[in-house]
Parts: structure tokens; C-alpha cells; sequence
């Protein structure tokens, strides 16, 4: 008999957490992160961004209160994501979609948008095609092309003749690879060798090793932010590679605030592209990074912007509808729609519904015995290349 | 006598420096009740292991009938009828002695592994499994988990799973060990009524017991086989005082 | 009930008893629809508990009752998952052919890899699955041409169930088919369980020595659960597949398989009904957790398995099992929550307890 | 080209000995005391934490931090020894999986909470920094740093097992608790301070990998993996077998991805079922 009552406890228990937040006017935005995890941090970032925009912006949009419910992954994992979008729509009947750090979350979750015609805000994942899985899907992030096969370019424009890469073996990694190479080779650059390494891998000592035998001009780098920045620099450092003879490229994950601290002077000189850095000069960045770490005490980093301009985007959306919420006049809406960022100036392509942004080139250097990521190139209005050449 | 039922030709077996059995030559016709004795350590248990296949001997030949099964499984050669028991309950504690048995009765029957229809099904296998018991009186608690059995009890039916392997070779080892003298003259009266065309090997400290149970026996020590002859000769053979019945510890 | 042994002289009965349906177990399976009716908003969840139950049901088969303790077992639901998909993107939406598909993938595997593991034990065993299961993940990664690598399996599309029922924005379609799936997995299992090969294996984990002395060819009949239980696992995987149109890498995933293992050791290893139970409890746990706490769940996750180890020893049902002592009497490992205490898998314990065991053997 | 693979060979072994330290510990409780304790690593990553805040926040140097890491983390395992393990002694090894598995969970979401989700950032001091050349042969200072270290505690945890009365007492509680305790060895002490040691080990373990493989909540559970990995090749319970087998799988690991990189992923696995296969009881296993 206790069994019964075990199983039917539990049913029980299901059906008190089921009866719905009785519907009242507000317009609900489901987040769906890894908050948990081993990318639990870039969701941390991205949420403390949201919060702060909707404490500046207050929690009303066209005379509708604006609450958030918040999901967890706990890492990649499209069947949980997919199935949490579902249950956010039908049980908590969300209004939209929004949050997405991982490729393959934001991928499953497409096909709800697309199904269910909401709108969805990808604040961080950014493979190139993600866009083109629901019609009502907007990026407020990246895209990994936009930024390395500019660099590639970039990179042969200044005079780098041959380059080795290296990136973590799975797809934003690929993704890197290709298009850097892609860009550095089209401007007429010669790739002389390039390797994967694990995803999940301890010691970078080998693969840099390899490198260094065929003493290429330059390396390119892309891991995964986290762990491995920091890991690979010093492994970089500790092989004797000086950035100052052989210049060491990365997309900006590979000069993070904390993988900085933990190389030292090791990180001096590294060449890195990226959308945004809290050292960016402008007002509107200073007044973001200031508010930003008077709530949190740390910086805002790309995940903080990606949440942060994802908001703005959303409200402003609202704004526009006049707080209709279905998919249709929200993308509508959010096409073209362009806006000055602590990043910089950006849009929303009206036909990829992806962002336009500027990109820029950083050095790492001491500036008043700090170790901060300085711009000193940027490119303009770059659109994601791969979806520039699908019209094609 | 008969052509022998299982012999075995100069079994040879050490681990390292250590030879636990010897030129081992045995040649066991049908019908015959052996009693292997010997000091402890002599090899006795060994010899159970490297016949029926627990242990792979260094040199020498195995046969069974015709067969040559030296270098077959244990499973196999029980298939063809080489059983074993053991000396310390190796038995399935949380199974049923019904359940243990009908186990051994499917095995033998090669339906044991069938796993789309229900144990149910197999009445004759239950029934044959239940007269294996009951004719070791242990009918009346084959119902109990083994583990909830008295000690002479899971003795029996020890012999109740070998049983019903249908054998035609049964070697005991020990299998009064731990058993009260009282009790064990009972469990060897359920041995010898055994049926005649079994042959039977048994390891056995009571030299009672042995004398009254066994027509032939084997003394070995050392690895090696002393002597083997009817109980009265044994009984006379000097090497054997000495050697062994001499200041020989019982059980 | 079956508490009382029978009049001597009647083995069928008892028996009978043993296989026979409690009114317990009816009366959880009619349980099993009532999300139909109570919570249509969470029949998408509902559905993932029945194909996580199917996932643990096909662990408990070689764990609970084979003693085969597997820290791999993700591979055969991440194979699984990827036939079924990869079947569906070929072109091929037809759910139930993809399901035969994907078993029959997942067999073979399970088949080509039981003779490993048929002839290793204890740790050195449960590490061998492990490896073989992180080969799987890494290979599916490194063949990004045919798995779609980190970012998933994309274009997975399947056709109406029956052709009539689409796998809609709700689940209704996914927890039914789930459901029926399970419940017939189930059904097989059960038989198995109570069949002559069922009492073979509880023979095998009762004890391994004795086994070839009755002539049970042990090998074979683990190599032939764990292809069984790989079949299952594998329908599991593609369930999932097929009712969330994703495929990733995360089917393969150490973390599934040991997941997979905390949920069946949470409800109680080698009693049937302990994965269900288990899957129940973990999954419904874990949504309200992640939903009220989406940060720290974990945390709560983690005190409720402290808290059952320390409560009910044995997992769920078998800490249950203990206040109804007469249930031990019959020893029928199927039922509900019944088994003896102090059993154990044989894990890494086991091997020191072979050492002592063999080490008297050789003291006679 | 000899020199390119003696610097593989190093880095292997230092990586290797990274390995051995966070190993160690369990495959001596495991041995001993035959307690599956998955949350091995949690001890670990405590010893990390403990690390970076006393380094970071009051500022102590990295080499007074070990012995606090090494200390914080033997203490914490000695408190959870007496409430939860110790009653789980008898307890079927699937409990003492979930047990266990529950408290990796809890850790992992309590550093995410008192330490924030983020990479911890570590600063080894100056003269543990770049690299010197021996011989043509590039040596990280700090792997040169961390061999010494483990080569040092081998020799100690060795000698303290050969040659003190402790040691001789362990030893015999582990060949059969009941003769030990049987001789009045107090068994359950003996088991108390192993595992305190263990845990230490971890600790130390745990302080010195962040440096090399960073630190962050995560860490609890994906070391677990590679940590099982060398307890089962190198043989329950033996130090000598744990040392061989992080030897063996550091090296071939990092030649692996220095040699053929598209098996850089599958290697370690491979050599793992390979040797279990070959020695189903570990290198130095008594089974």
C-alpha cells in the first residue's frame, strides 16, 4: 500500500507545481539557460545583464509588466531545451522565447519558435545558421564567421604571410577554423598546418609543441571560454612562444578578464577580435560597465552584452507593437531595428534577422599596470559572411 | 569391474614451487563409492577442482567415458554428466531451494535459457525438482530462502543441486563438513541410497563413516596417491597407519 | 498473499505467486494515463520520465539482476537515438520502423561488445563500459559528417505516429507512444525476469561460482542479457529522438550514464519497478528544483540522494521493503520493493569478497 | 628530434603526476577500506578553492597555501568520515555510489554558491613561472615544481607504509580487518587516518592542478573520470600501482595528442581498456 501512496504523492506533488500563474496581463519571457553546469557562468553573465537592463529600464513595456521565467539546461542538451520551450509555452504560456548560450539548445529550440510562432531572442549561441531555423528568430550576440574570417582578412592586410591554427575539435571550433583560414587565404595568406584539439582536454603542452616545430609567423587559437583560455596561454608562455616574434591570434575568449589575471604577463601581446570588451571607450560603455559592477562587482563580458542588447531589443520590439506579443508584428518589428550599444553601434539585418555590428581588433597591454585588451583596429557594418554568401 | 566411468592419467599440477598433485592416476568404474582421504593439505580438494575443471592441471589427461574432457568448461562437463559439490555451502542465498533446484533441473534440460516464456510453464521440471528434494526431506522448507535453511539442511541440498544435473560421476567434497557425526551417518545414508549406476567420490575425514559408506578408498599425501584398495586393506596397510591414520586428526 | 508459504506438496503455487500481477503493480500502471487528464501541461515531461523509466528498466536488467554494474550504458541509448535519427533524415519519418531500426543497431553493438564484458569483473568491468561509452561520445564528435558533431543531428523530421497522430507542441502523441512503448518493454521484462533465463541470471548474481557447477554457461547468458538490455537502451534512445526531433551528443553523454545509475540505485536496483519509481522521483524532483532554484539545484538533488542512503538503504523500494518484513518471506525479487537486504551488485566490494571466499577454498 | 620527445615525454610525466596526486587518495581509501567514495574529487576542488582564497584574499604565498589546502581538505573528509561514510561501511557499494554521487552534487552547487560560477584565476609566484632548457630539452618550471612535489609524497607515503608502526597497522587491516583488530589494532582509527590522508592528497592535488587545468565548480565531476581511470589501471589500494598507471596514461596521453592528434581524444581510453583488458586487476592490482 505505501507504494501506491509513494507514486500518487508524487503525482500530487506534479500537479501542485502544474496549475499555471493564473494569467494575468504581464508579458511573459522564458529564459532558457545552462544556469547549471559547466557553462553555468556564462549564464550568471547573461542573467545579471537582463536583470540590470530591466532595473534601469523598469519591469513595464507599453503599460504591460514584464515577468521573466527562468529554465536550466544544465548544459547542452536540445531534448531538455526543446522540451522546457515547449512546457514554457503551453504550461506557463510564455509570450517569448529568449537566452540560448549554446548552439544546439538554440538550434532545438527553433523549431518550437517556429512551430508555435513566438518570437525568440538568441542572446549568445553563434553558429552562422541558427538564424535560419524559425522565421521569428533574432540575434543579438555574434556570429563566430563575422568575427574570424574578418580577422583572417584582417590578419594578411598586416602583413601576416603564413599562419598554423588551432581549435578545440567540435563545431564553434570548426566553424572558427574554416573561416579564418577562409578569410586569411582569400586575402592571399598560406595556411601551413592546423590541428584539433579535444574539447574536453587537461594539457595543451603537446599541441603547442607541435606548433612551435614548424615556427609559423602566427597562430590562430579559438578554445571555448572557461577553463581553457587561461590553460592554453600559459601553456603558450611555458613553450616559449613570445607573442612579441610569433603573434598569437584568438577570438576574445582566449584574453577574458580572469584568463588575463591567471597568465600575467604571458597574455602581453596576444592579437584577438571581438564585439565587445569592458574596456571599450565610449560614455554609454563607462555609465554600463559602472552600473554593472555596482550590482554584480565584476565586469560585463560578451554574455552580459548579448543579454543586455537582447533586452533592449525586446523592449524595444514592444514598444513598437504596442505590446502585441505575437510573432509575426514582434519580428516585424525587429527587423532593422538599429541602436548605439555599449558595444558600439548595431542592428538587426532586416533580411537574416541577424546582427550587424562592428568588429574590432585588440592587443593585450599593460595600461597603468593593469593588463586590459586594447582596440586599436575596428571594421565597420560587418554582416555574417556565411549567410551573405547563402543569397549568393 | 566395468569399464571405468572416469580415470584420469598422471594429473600433474603445482602453483610455483608448491605441487599440490602428483601423477595423479585414477580409474573409477560405474556403481563404485570412492573415499578419498588424506591429511589436510594432501590435495584432496585439488584433485575435486582439476577433475571437474575449476582448475586446468599442468599435465595429463582427464577422461570421461570415452570422452577426453581435459581441456573442457566446468558447465560442459557437467553437461555430460561430471558433478561436483562443495565443501563450504556454495549455494544461492537469497533463491528458494525449490527455485535453486528447478534452476539446475532447466540447465540440464538446456531450457534454461529461455526467457519469452514464464517458469510456470515448466511443470515437469518443477515436479521433477521438488521429488529431488523431498527425497532429500527437504520437501517441507524447499519453499524457504536458501539463507533461512539449517546448516545440515543447505548440506543436502547441496547434494539436491547436484542431483538434479542428472549425474553420472558425483564428487563430494566433504560433504558432512561441519555436520554433527549423528547427522552426518544420516546424510551418507541418503548417499549410499543413491542409485547403483552412479558413481560417486568422496572426500571424507570420519574414518567411520568412511569404512561403512565406502567400497574402495584413496589415500593420498602430498599431492601424490599413497595407496588405494577396499576399505579392509587400508585399514591393514602400514604406510597408511603411519602416514596418516597414525595420529590422524579427524574431520 | 504469497507471505504464508503453501501447503506441502504444491511447488506451482508458490511459484504461480511469484509471477503473479499484485494489485499494486495494476494500480500503478492505471496510474500511468492519469497525466492525460490531471496535467496536459506537463505531458512533454510526463513523456521523458517514461522513456528515462525505459533507459533505467534496461540498466536494472543487467544491474539488479545480472550484477553487471555499467558506467556506459549512455552508449546504447546515444546509438539508439542516432539510428532513429539519422533513419528519419535519410528520409525515412516513420517512427515505429525508425524504433525497429535503432533496437536492432543498439542489439548489435551490445552483442559485439557483451563478449568483453562477459569476460571482465568488478571494477575493471565497470570501468570498461565507461571507456567504451566515452570512446562512443568521442568518435560521434570526431564524425562530424555523419552525427553533425557538437551541434547536434540537424533536419530530423518524423512522420504522423500511425500516420494520423502528429507529435504536436503538447506531448499528447509523445507520452502515449512513449507510454505504450514502455509498457510493453515492461511486459517483456517482467516475463524474462520470471522465466527460466530470469532465474539463471538472479542464479548468476547470487552466486557466479556455483553456477558452472550446475552447468550454466555464464558467459553466454550475460552476453545474451546484455544484448537484450543494449535493445532496450536503444529503444529508449530513439523514443527520445523521435519525440523531440533532436539528436546530440549529449544521448552519449558519461553524465546519462551515470545518471541513468543514480536513478536506478534511487529506486532500488533489481526490483523492476525500482527505475520506474526512481525515474519518477528523479525527473519530477529535478523539474521543481531547476524550476524554483535554476542555479543551485543541484544542491537539493544531492541532499535528496544523501537523505534516501541514509533513510532506505537498497534505494526507494527497498528501503520501503523493510517495513513489510513478511514480503522478505516469499524472496520474489519482481514484486514490488521485494528483496532480501543486504544484497549487493557485484561491484567493487565483491572482488575483495571473492578474495576471502576463495582464500578459505584453499585452506581445506 | 630526440629532444622534441624527451619534452613530450616530461610534460606526459608531469601530467601524469598531476593525475597521480588527485588519484592517490582514493585508490588508497578504496583499497583499504573498500568504500566507494566518488566524491573523491570534491575534496579536490575544496583544496583548490581553499587555494585561491588564501592566495587571492589574504594574500599568503602559493607554497603556505598547499599546506592549508592539503589540511582544509583532510579535515573536511575526517567530519564527513564520522557523520555519513562511517555508516555506510556495511552498506551495499551501490549506497555508497549514491551517497556519495549526492554529496559531488551538493559540493559542486555550494562552490558555484559561495564562490560564484567563474574560472578561479591563480597567480603561481615568479620563480614557478616560463620555462628553463636542459639540453635542448624545454622544461616548465612549474611541472619540474609538481613532479618534485609528487615524486616527494610517493616517497613518504611509501616509507610512512614500509616502515612505521602505522603503516604496519594499516597494512594489516587491510590483509584481514578481524586478525588486525584481533591483535587490538584499532581499525576504525587506522581507516580515520588513511582517509584523512587521502582526502589531503586530493587537496594538495586539487591546489596544484589549477594551475595547470583551472578550477571551477565543474571540477568535482570532471576529474572524476580521469581520477577512476588511473585508480582501476593502477590496482586498488596500491600506491606504486597509482604512481605506474598516472605515469603510463599522462605519457601516452600527451604523446598521443603530440604524435597522432585525431586519436588526442580517444588515447587515454584506449590504453585504459587495453591495460584493463590485459590486467583486468590494475597494473599492480592484488586480485
Amino acid at each position: 500500500m505505501r507504494r501506491t501512496l509513494v507514486a500518487l504523492g508524487i503525482f500530487a506533488a506534479a500537479l501542485l507545481a502544474a496549475l499555471p500563474a493564473n494569467a494575468q496581463q504581464a508579458i511573459k519571457i522564458g529564459l532558457i539557460m545552462p544556469y547549471s553546469g559547466q557553462f553555468a557562468d556564462t549564464a550568471t553573465q547573461m542573467d545579471n545583464a537582463i536583470k540590470l537592463y530591466m532595473k534601469q529600464r523598469g519591469d513595464t513595456v507599453a503599460g504591460r509588466k514584464i515577468e521573466v521565467i527562468r529554465k536550466d539546461t544544465g548544459g547542452v542538451a536540445p531534448d531538455v531545451a526543446k522540451r522546457l520551450a515547449q512546457e514554457l509555452i503551453v504550461r506557463d504560456n510564455v509570450d517569448l522565447l529568449a537566452g540560448f548560450i549554446l548552439t544546439p539548445n538554440a538550434l532545438a529550440v527553433g523549431d518550437v519558435s517556429a512551430e508555435a510562432k513566438k518570437f525568440m531572442v538568441v542572446m549568445n549561441a553563434a553558429t552562422a545558421i541558427i538564424t535560419t531555423k524559425s522565421p521569428y528568430m533574432a540575434r543579438t550576440s555574434v556570429t563566430i564567421p563575422q568575427l574570424t574570417e574578418t580577422f583572417g582578412t584582417w590578419a594578411r592586410k598586416n602583413g601576416m604571410g603564413q599562419v598554423y591554427t588551432m581549435v578545440s575539435d567540435y563545431g564553434p571550433g570548426h566553424d572558427a577554423e574554416q573561416s579564418f583560414q577562409r578569410g586569411f587565404k582569400e586575402a592571399g595568406g598560406q595556411v601551413i598546418g592546423s590541428v584539433r584539439f579535444p574539447v574536453a582536454n587537461p594539457d595543451f603542452s603537446a599541441f603547442i609543441q607541435r606548433a612551435k616545430d614548424l615556427n609559423p609567423e602566427a597562430i590562430f587559437v579559438f578554445v571555448p571560454g572557461g577553463v581553457q583560455p587561461a590553460a592554453i596561454g600559459k601553456a603558450l608562455a611555458e613553450r616559449g612562444i613570445d607573442p612579441k616574434k610569433t603573434k598569437v591570434l584568438g577570438m576574445g575568449e582566449l584574453t577574458e578578464d580572469e584568463a588575463r589575471k591567471s597568465m600575467g604577463d604571458a597574455s602581453l601581446g596576444i592579437l584577438t577580435v571581438y564585439h565587445y570588451d569592458h574596456n571599450h571607450d565610449s560614455a554609454l560603455n563607462r555609465a554600463f560597465v559602472k552600473a554593472f559592477n555596482e550590482a554584480y562587482g565584476r565586469n560585463p563580458n560578451i554574455y552580459s552584452i548579448g543579454g543586455y542588447d537582447g533586452m533592449h531589443l525586446i523592449y524595444e520590439a514592444l514598444k513598437k507593437t504596442g505590446g502585441k506579443t505575437d510573432g509575426e508584428s514582434l519580428i516585424a518589428a525587429a527587423k532593422g531595428m538599429g541602436w548605439e550599444s555599449p558595444r558600439g553601434p548595431i542592428s538587426i539585418d532586416a533580411e537574416t534577422r541577424d546582427i550587424v555590428q562592428t568588429v574590432y581588433i585588440r592587443r593585450v597591454e599593460k595600461v597603468g599596470g593593469q593588463l586590459l585588451n586594447v582596440e586599436f583596429d575596428k571594421i565597420e557594418n560587418v554582416k555574417d559572411p556565411v549567410k551573405a554568401r547563402m543569397k549568393k | 569391474m566395468s569399464a571405468p566411468v572416469l580415470s584420469t592419467r598422471r594429473l600433474d599440477k603445482s602453483f610455483g614451487s608448491l605441487v599440490v598433485a602428483k601423477d595423479i592416476d585414477l580409474s573409477l568404474p560405474r556403481g563404485v563409492r570412492y573415499a578419498l582421504i588424506g591429511p589436510n593439505g594432501a590435495g584432496k580438494t585439488t584433485l575435486i577442482n582439476l577433475i571437474a575443471g575449476v582448475l586446468q592441471p599442468d599435465a595429463g589427461r582427464i577422461v570421461l567415458g570415452e570422452e577426453d574432457v581435459t581441456r573442457l568448461e566446468p558447465e560442459q562437463r557437467v553437461k555430460r554428466g561430471l558433478v561436483r559439490t562443495f565443501q563450504i555451502n556454495t549455494l544461492f542465498p537469497n533463491l528458494s531451494a525449490l527455485e535453486s533446484v528447478t534452476l539446475a533441473v532447466c540447465e540440464r534440460r538446456g531450457v534454461a535459457g529461455t526467457w519469452w516464456r514464464g517458469l510456470t510453464g515448466y511443470r515437469e521440471e518443477v515436479d521433477e525438482a521438488y521429488d529431488i528434494l523431498s527425497s532429500l526431506t527437504l520437501g517441507a522448507v524447499c519453499y524457504q530462502p536458501t539463507r533461512e535453511l539449517a546448516y545440515g539442511q543447505q548440506r543436502l541440498l547441496e547434494i539436491a543441486l547436484a542431483l538434479a544435473t542428472k549425474p553420472r560421476v558425483l564428487l563430494l567434497d566433504e560433504p558432512a563438513a561441519g555436520v554433527p557425526r549423528d547427522e552426518s551417518t544420516g546424510l551418507f545414508a541418503a548417499i549410499a541410497g543413491l542409485s547403483q549406476e552412479l558413481t560417486v567420490l568422496f572426500i571424507e575425514h570420519d574414518m567411520n563413516v568412511v569404512f561403512r559408506f565406502a567400497s574402495r578408498v584413496i589415500v593420498m599425501v602430498g599431492g601424490r596417491i599413497l595407496v588405494e584398495g577396499e576399505p579392509s586393506e587400508i585399514a591393514a596397510d602400514p604406510r597408511v597407519r603411519e602416514g596418516y591414520l597414525g595420529g590422524a586428526r579427524h574431520g | 498473499m504469497t507471505s504464508t508459504a503453501p501447503a506441502i506438496g504444491d511447488p506451482h503455487r508458490c511459484l504461480r505467486a511469484q509471477a503473479r500481477w499484485r494489485g499494486i503493480e495494476v494500480a500503478f500502471w492505471l496510474a500511468t494515463p492519469l497525466p492525460f487528464l490531471l496535467l496536459p501541461s506537463h505531458l512533454q515531461l510526463a513523456s521523458h520520465i517514461a522513456i528515462t523509466a525505459l533507459f533505467t528498466l534496461s540498466l536494472d536488467l543487467i544491474l539488479g539482476y545480472a550484477g553487471i554494474v555499467s558506467l556506459g550504458h549512455a552508449a546504447f541509448f546515444g546509438l539508439g537515438a542516432y539510428a532513429a535519427g539519422l533513419v528519419s533524415k535519410a528520409g525515412w519519418g516513420e517512427p515505429l520502423t525508425g524504433l525497429a531500426i535503432a533496437s536492432a543497431v543498439a542489439g548489435l553493438v551490445g552483442y559485439a561488445t557483451s563478449a568483453i564484458i562477459a569476460r571482465t569483473r568488478h571494477l575493471a568491468l565497470i570501468m570498461i563500459t565507461l571507456g567504451l561509452g566515452l570512446l562512443l561520445h568521442e568518435g560521434a564528435n570526431a564524425a562530424h559528417w555523419l552525427t553533425g558533431g557538437a551541434d547536434g543531428l540537424q533536419g530530423v523530421r518524423m512522420w504522423p505516429l500511425l500516420g494520423r497522430f502528429r507529435f504536436d507542441l503538447y506531448g499528447y502523441t509523445a507520452y502515449a507512444y512513449s507510454l505504450v512503448v514502455l509498457f510493453l518493454m515492461f511486459l517483456v521484462t517482467r516475463r524474462l525476469i520470471h522465466s527460466p533465463f530470469g532465474l539463471s541470471l538472479r542464479g548468476i548474481r547470487e552466486n557466479a561460482i556455483r553456477m558452472p557447477a550446475i552447468g550454466t554457461p555464464i558467459r553466454s547468458r550475460i552476453r545474451a542479457v546484455y544484448t537484450i538490455s543494449a535493445v532496450i537502451a536503444g529503444i529508449a534512445g530513439a523514443l527520445l529522438a523521435q519525440t523531440t526531433e533532436t539528436v546530440s551528443l549529449a544521448t552519449l553523454d558519461f553524465q546519462r550514464s551515470a545518471e541513468v545509475l543514480v536513478i536506478l540505485i534511487l529506486g532500488g536496483a533489481g526490483r523492476l519497478y525500482g527505475g520506474l519509481i526512481g525515474a519518477i522521483v528523479f525527473m519530477v524532483a529535478r523539474d521543481q528544483f531547476s524550476g524554483i532554484n535554476p542555479q543551485y539545484w543541484y544542491f537539493w538533488i544531492g541532499a535528496l540522494l544523501v537523505s534516501v542512503v541514509m533513510f532506505l538503504p537498497n534505494g526507494i523500494l527497498g528501503g520501503l521493503a523493510q517495513f513489510r518484513p513478511l514480503s522478505r518471506r516469499a524472496g520474489v525479487p519482481a514484486a514490488l520493493g521485494q528483496r532480501a537486504p543486504g544484497w549487493r551488485a557485484s561491484g567493487i566490494l565483491e572482488g575483495i569478497a571473492q578474495l576471502t571466499s576463495s582464500r578459505r577454498d584453499k585452506s581445506s | 628530434m630526440i629532444s622534441p620527445f624527451l619534452g613530450v615525454l616530461f610534460d606526459g610525466f608531469a601530467y601524469g603526476m598531476l593525475l597521480f596526486l588527485l588519484s592517490v587518495g582514493l585508490s588508497v581509501t578504496l583499497g583499504t577500506m573498500n568504500f566507494v567514495n566518488l566524491a573523491h574529487c570534491s575534496f579536490a576542488m575544496l583544496g583548490g578553492y581553499v587555494t585561491v582564497m588564501v592566495t587571492q584574499r589574504f594574500e599568503w604565498p602559493f607554497l603556505a597555501a598547499l599546506p592549508v589546502a592539503f589540511l582544509s581538505a583532510a579535515v573536511a573528509s575526517v567530519v564527513l568520515e564520522r557523520t555519513l561514510y562511517r555508516r555506510l561501511y556495511r552498506a551495499s557499494d551501490l549506497d555508497q555510489c549514491l551517497l556519495t554521487i549526492g554529496i559531488v552534487f551538493i559540493s559542486v552547487a555550494g562552490a558555484a554558491y559561495l564562490f560564484g560560477t567563474t574560472q578561479q584565476p591563480i597567480q603561481t609566484p615568479p620563480y614557478l613561472r616560463g620555462s628553463v632548457t636542459l639540453g635542448g630539452v624545454n622544461l616548465g618550471v612549474y611541472r619540474l615544481f609538481l613532479i618534485g612535489t609528487a615524486l616527494a609524497i610517493t616517497l613518504v607515503l611509501v616509507a610512512g607504509l614500509e616502515h612505521t608502526r602505522f603503516g604496519a597497522q594499516v597494512r594489516a587491516a587491510v590483509d584481514s580487518q578481524r586478525m588486525a583488530r584481533g591483535l587490538g589494532i584499532d581499525v576504525d582509527r587506522a581507516f580515520a587516518i588513511t582517509f584523512a590522508l587521502g582526502s589531503g592528497l586530493a587537496g594538495l592535488g586539487g591546489a596544484l592542478a589549477i594551475e595547470i587545468v583551472g578550477l571551477d565548480p565543474a571540477f568535482a565531476f570532471t576529474y572524476l573520470v580521469y581520477v577512476l581511470i588511473v585508480v582501476s589501471v593502477g590496482g586498488l589500494g596500491s600506491i606504486g600501482g597509482s604512481f605506474a598507471a598516472a605515469t603510463v596514461l599522462g605519457v601516452s596521453d600527451v604523446a598521443g595528442k603530440y604524435y597522432i592528434p585525431e586519436l588526442g581524444a580517444f588515447l587515454i581510453y584506449l590504453v585504459m581498456i587495453g591495460l584493463l583488458t590485459w590486467r583486468p586487476a590494475g597494473l599492480f592490482g592484488r586480485r
